[in-house]
């Protein structure tokens, strides 16, 4: 009756949440869609010129996917707050942090991964050269993992109210601003054929940074928001 | 039906409130309220329309956070939910059934939540419970009372030494009410407690149940 | 200060058009937070005391139907 | 474990009837004082003044801006310390003070923004640009709501109170951002010409109404703090006797 | 109370069905049912839990579409719902409030909507279902059956001579099934109509209602 | 004892949306900040240039707005259905296309009339030219009522599944390209100083058409919806 060790909860807390994911597999497809379909608007709203969607390209890539992002990221703990299994997971005897740690794991697996899978069809639909395009998949891998830190912290925040995803996005919006600055920055500056390691050594830390601190904030915020 | 609670009744009350008293908006729901409850006892509360019975069962299974007065679980101060936890089962007006998935797999996530009494399988539950043939419809697709029978099957299927229900009756036939109170013989003859809350009479054979009276 | 030095004053060296509506933002935000907390009080006494007599009434409707039916 | 270092009286204050009638007598004080040096900072910077020599009579807009500017970092990091306190020690008049102080700090913040660029379009010829203090100052509007639909998205009062504090703590940083932004970044705005320690490079005559309506700005928010923590703390206590004696004796106190 | 319906009580009835039936998913619910209703008349449904009551209920309200067999009103094919609409209220399982709503406010939409009797306010209306004092509390903040007077008590300010009443009684104390049955046998003497489904006892003075069974 | 008048029935309804907007006022303010953030990222992601805002200036805002009312729509019925007040206003003795037409007045008062408000904000944070506003507002109004309209059909024939945001999101858009299609040529053409009148005119056939149509197609598919 001890408390599992700490791997297999952790294994077992991923699995769960994977297994969930894939019987709504449908729900998967639709950041991906989502995306799609903003992108496709550009094009339409601004008008088929050939060098101004070239010139915008990654910066309309990089949005709509934190838009996508955003939208997928309200979910994450919201069923779990309707059927009670956040307060049982509060009240486990493991590291809180550590469990939401392979909880956002499991959401970035699950929305950002396929988002950055299909980022290069979507720069390539508003005719990014290809040359860039290893550098916004990194620029992505790196501030993606940051969105869903930051992320569940501020979903961690409002798991006590009547959420609405627009509260989220209001909160959300001005953190990853610097983000999407450097993620930005890196890909416009190898479209310029300048030198982008900086600004993605930049991420870099503070995705190092964040990966060890936000699960503790997530943690902490939850407790505040669940206990009245 | 197998036994969920294993300890052997003793002296203790398993649940007791001494003084309890709550405030919404600073206005009294209830004040000074006492009563122990005993392993293998009921406790039916009741009262008129708000005077408080919901408010009470979700105190005690800790949805809300009491004012003043002391909870004991077993002897011991309940300030700590984990105390207990595990040991509770909350049945309210809001049944907590998910209307897009069947009732086997709502109750699935019970069991994953809860843990499993011992030969008790989801199939043989929903049969007891008078749902046999609507196991994978989808909840949204029930009646009334067919919906109500699903959060019912929670009972059948998980351990739990306490039963809260609010008005458990509502909007079963008589077969269903028959049902509820044949499980509730059979869970306080094994040791369990419950309260129920219901404005119906609660036709109970075996023993006079305690009555917890609410004033609004 | 007579009447063209006033204009001269107003016309703030041709600057007029930005320099008063940024004084009249500063005054009319200020204002309006400052008096927005007052309002609020005034509404919820209001409501306080309505809640206070409702309450008076429920009362009195228990007193003479006492909650024990039988 | 407080009492040990929070001294006696400063504990009584804590209590909200006490501190609801010390708010109550020292507002109008505060409200006197802000209003008397606001006047005076404002005769001398638009009367008293002289022109400056490059941006002739604009520049006045520099009375209202800088203050309110500095304000809306002030009151952030009074909400911030607050924030801490109501946090750690749930101190029911920190979560007060830290959730009515951030409505004066989004006034002050949007009145830095459109004052700055009612400013900018003389200046610089837009009313806007993406440089790195403007940005900053306008995710410190973002943040400010934030605190303030947090706090409201909540049922209950101080659990939203707590909430809005955790995140009033993380959007700290954008405070350093904000005040260095023109030393990090070369940018279009002006970088500090005003120092408390050190000689100042502004002219003595716009410097003093400057000055003085950085104190009219600290009176106002005493002020408005004041009136918005009282009503606050009627509607926290609203079921206490002494609220009910106020809701149902004299309307007006 | 006033009375609501006008017409005098005559032969032919309000609401007849003749060899009504309804398929779900190509399974009868029911099938070949008959029934006449006239003015002053109460009908009792009865059935256990998913047997087809809400199911009737809403087919007769207009809700749901009626496969097979022919509904008349006060003798004429019911085709075109206009010709009965405003002269039915119904009553559902889900009571149709605005939980941010108050329960006056939540009753003046209904009176925009549906036109209101002579000589009954609002806060008459809520004073006799007894919620005086509730008047302007916000509907969220109400005990269920609180909720449920308030829906009620669309019944004593709307104008309607067919009440189709699902389940009234259900979460009410006795005060309030009384009060129920006050209403019913008001409405019936006026010589409005009312069919009930309901699995408890409905304890009805003023002869014995017609009863319709249902077959799950 | 006859049914209330029309007047009195459509005011009743328009009152009611409106005081449960105003009970939830904060709810009204997010779609707002949402599009000014939204707004705000395009200068990071893009780079402060003014020509480049100045050029993609009527697009961002459009997709932006139509982004943030798509966010607001799902909520049109949602709860309606829940609390089984709509059942109630199927069964009211009123013309059920004028009720819903009701809401959705409502629904663009609360949600599309303060995002045109701001619009013009928006667009002058990207520079757009203070001369090209009038047009963009003038498509927006005519715009955005379609939106709301074409979005009502969409969420009421969604009514009875289990919904998404995203799902009516991907039913949406493709019915909105034509409609950003028209109110973007508008813009564009009146920044370009070009005749702009011919889309807008398009925008107001359609709009007409749509507001006789579409309150009945949105009663039609709630029925259907609620048929089952
Ligand atoms: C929307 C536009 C603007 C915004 C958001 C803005 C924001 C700010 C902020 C936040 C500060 C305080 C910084 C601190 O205390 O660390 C500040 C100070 C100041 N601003 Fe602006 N500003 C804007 C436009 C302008 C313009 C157009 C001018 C003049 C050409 C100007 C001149 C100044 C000056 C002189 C200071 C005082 C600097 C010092 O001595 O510390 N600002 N502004
Ligand atoms: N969420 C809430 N917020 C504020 N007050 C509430 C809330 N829920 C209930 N109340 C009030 O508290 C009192 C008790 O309500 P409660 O739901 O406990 O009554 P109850 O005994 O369960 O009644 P019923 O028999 O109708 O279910 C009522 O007066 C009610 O108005
Ligand atoms: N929305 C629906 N879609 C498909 N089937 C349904 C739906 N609602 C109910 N049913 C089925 O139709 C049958 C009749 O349901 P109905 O709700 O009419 O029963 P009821 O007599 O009102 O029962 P209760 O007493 O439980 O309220 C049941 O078998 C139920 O499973
Ligand atoms: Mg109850
Ligand atoms: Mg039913």
């Amino acid at each position: 009756m001890n408390p599992p060790g700490l791997t297999t909860a952790c294994a077992a807390m991923l699995r769960r949440d994977l297994t969930l994911a894939w019987r709504r597999r449908g729900d998967i497809a639709m950041p991906v869609l989502y995306a799609l379909i903003v992108t496709m608007l550009f094009p339409f709203a601004l008008g088929p010129e050939d060098t101004l969607l070239q010139r915008i390209a990654g910066g309309v890539v990089l949005v709509t996917v934190l838009l996508a992002m955003l939208l997928a990221l309200d979910a994450m703990f919201s069923s779990d707050i309707e059927d009670g299994s956040l307060e049982q997971l509060v009240l486990a005897p493991q590291p809180l942090a550590l469990m939401l740690a392979m909880k956002i794991l499991a959401h970035w697996l699950t929305t950002a991964l396929p988002l950055i899978v299909i980022a290069p069809l979507l720069a390539g639909m508003l005719h990014l050269p290809t040359a860039v395009m290893p550098v916004l998949v990194l620029a992505l891998l790196l501030s993606t993992p940051m969105l869903s830190l930051l992320g569940a912290i501020l979903v961690a925040l409002t798991a006590g109210t009547r959420r609405s995803g627009m509260l989220l996005a209001l909160m959300l919006l001005p953190l990853c601003v610097p983000v999407v600055i450097f993620a930005a920055g890196a890909v416009a500056a190898s479209q310029q054929g300048l030198p982008w390691l900086t600004p993605i050594a930049w991420l870099g830390a503070a995705l190092v940074l964040l990966l060890v601190l936000a699960p503790l904030a997530c943690a902490a915020a939850l407790r505040i928001a669940l206990d009245a | 039906m197998t036994a969920a609670p294993t300890a052997a009744p003793n002296n203790t009350p398993l649940l007791e409130a001494r003084a309890l008293s709550f405030h919404r908006q600073e206005e009294p729901v209830f004040a000074a309220l006492d009563f122990r409850l005993c392993e293998g006892e009921l406790a039916l509360i009741e009262g008129d329309n708000g005077s408080g019975k919901t408010t009470l069962m979700r105190i005690l299974a800790g949805l809300l956070h009491v004012d003043e007065g002391e909870l004991y679980w077993r002897g011991e101060p309940l300030l700590q939910r984990d105390r207990c936890i595990g040991e509770i089962l909350f049945l309210g007006h809001q049944l907590g059934l998910k209307a897009d998935l069947s009732p086997s797999e709502n109750l699935r996530i019970s069991l994953g939540l809860h843990g499993c009494r011992e030969q008790v399988s989801i199939a043989s539950a929903l049969a007891e419970i008078g749902l046999s043939g609507y196991e994978d419809e989808s909840v949204r697709r029930l009646s009334a009372g067919q919906k109500k029978r699903v959060a019912l099957a929670r009972l059948l299927l998980l351990p739990a030494t306490l039963w809260l229900l609010d008005e458990p009756y509502a909007n079963l036939d008589r077969t269903g009410i028959a049902l509820v109170n044949r499980l509730l013989e059979n869970h306080l003859a094994c040791g369990g407690a419950a309260l129920v809350a219901s404005h119906g009479t609660v036709s109970f054979h075996g023993g006079e149940p305690q009555r917890i009276r609410m004033h609004a | 200060m007579n009447a063209s030095s006033l204009q001269h004053f107003l016309a703030m060296g041709g600057y007029a058009g930005y320099l008063w509506p940024a004084y009249a933002v500063f005054f009319i935000v200020l204002l309006a937070d400052f008096f927005a907390p007052l309002l609020r009080r005034r509404r919820l006494l209001r409501e306080l005391r309505s809640r206070l007599a409702r309450k008076a009434v429920r009362q009195q409707r228990q007193a003479p139907t006492p909650t024990e039916p039988a | 474990m407080m009492s040990k270092w929070i001294p006696l009286w400063l504990h009584k204050l804590g209590s909200p009837p006490t501190f609801y009638r010390f708010a109550g007598t020292l507002r109008p004080w505060m409200l006197a004082l802000a209003l008397l040096t606001g006047a005076i900072a404002l005769y001398g910077g638009l009367v008293m003044a002289p022109a400056d020599y490059q941006q002739g009579d604009a520049y006045r807009i520099i009375f209202i801006h800088v203050p309110s500017a500095w304000m809306s970092l002030f009151i952030y990091g009074v909400m911030g310390f607050a924030a801490f306190l109501a946090l750690v020690w749930r101190i029911k008049l920190a979560e007060v003070v830290a959730m009515e102080s951030a409505p004066i700090g989004a006034a002050f913040t949007f009145i830095t923004l459109v004052t700055g660029s009612l400013w900018g379009k003389p200046m610089w010829g837009t009313w806007w640009t993406w440089d790195a203090r403007l940005t900053s100052e306008l995710v410190l509007l973002f943040l400010y709501l934030g605190v303030i639909g947090l706090y409201h998205a909540f049922e209950d009062r101080r659990q939203g109170a707590r909430a809005a504090a955790f995140l009033a703590l993380i959007g700290i940083i954008n405070v350093p951002i904000v005040h260095f932004s023109v030393n990090w970044w070369n940018t279009l705005h002006q970088g500090s010409t005003i120092r408390l320690l050190g000689p100042s490079t502004i002219a003595p005559g716009m410097l003093w109404p400057l000055l003085t309506m950085m104190l009219a700005t600290k009176f106002y928010y005493l002020a408005s703090l004041f009136g918005r923590v009282r009503t606050d703390l009627l509607d926290l206590e609203s079921g206490k006797d002494w609220v009910r004696t106020i809701a149902t004796g004299s309307t007006h106190q």
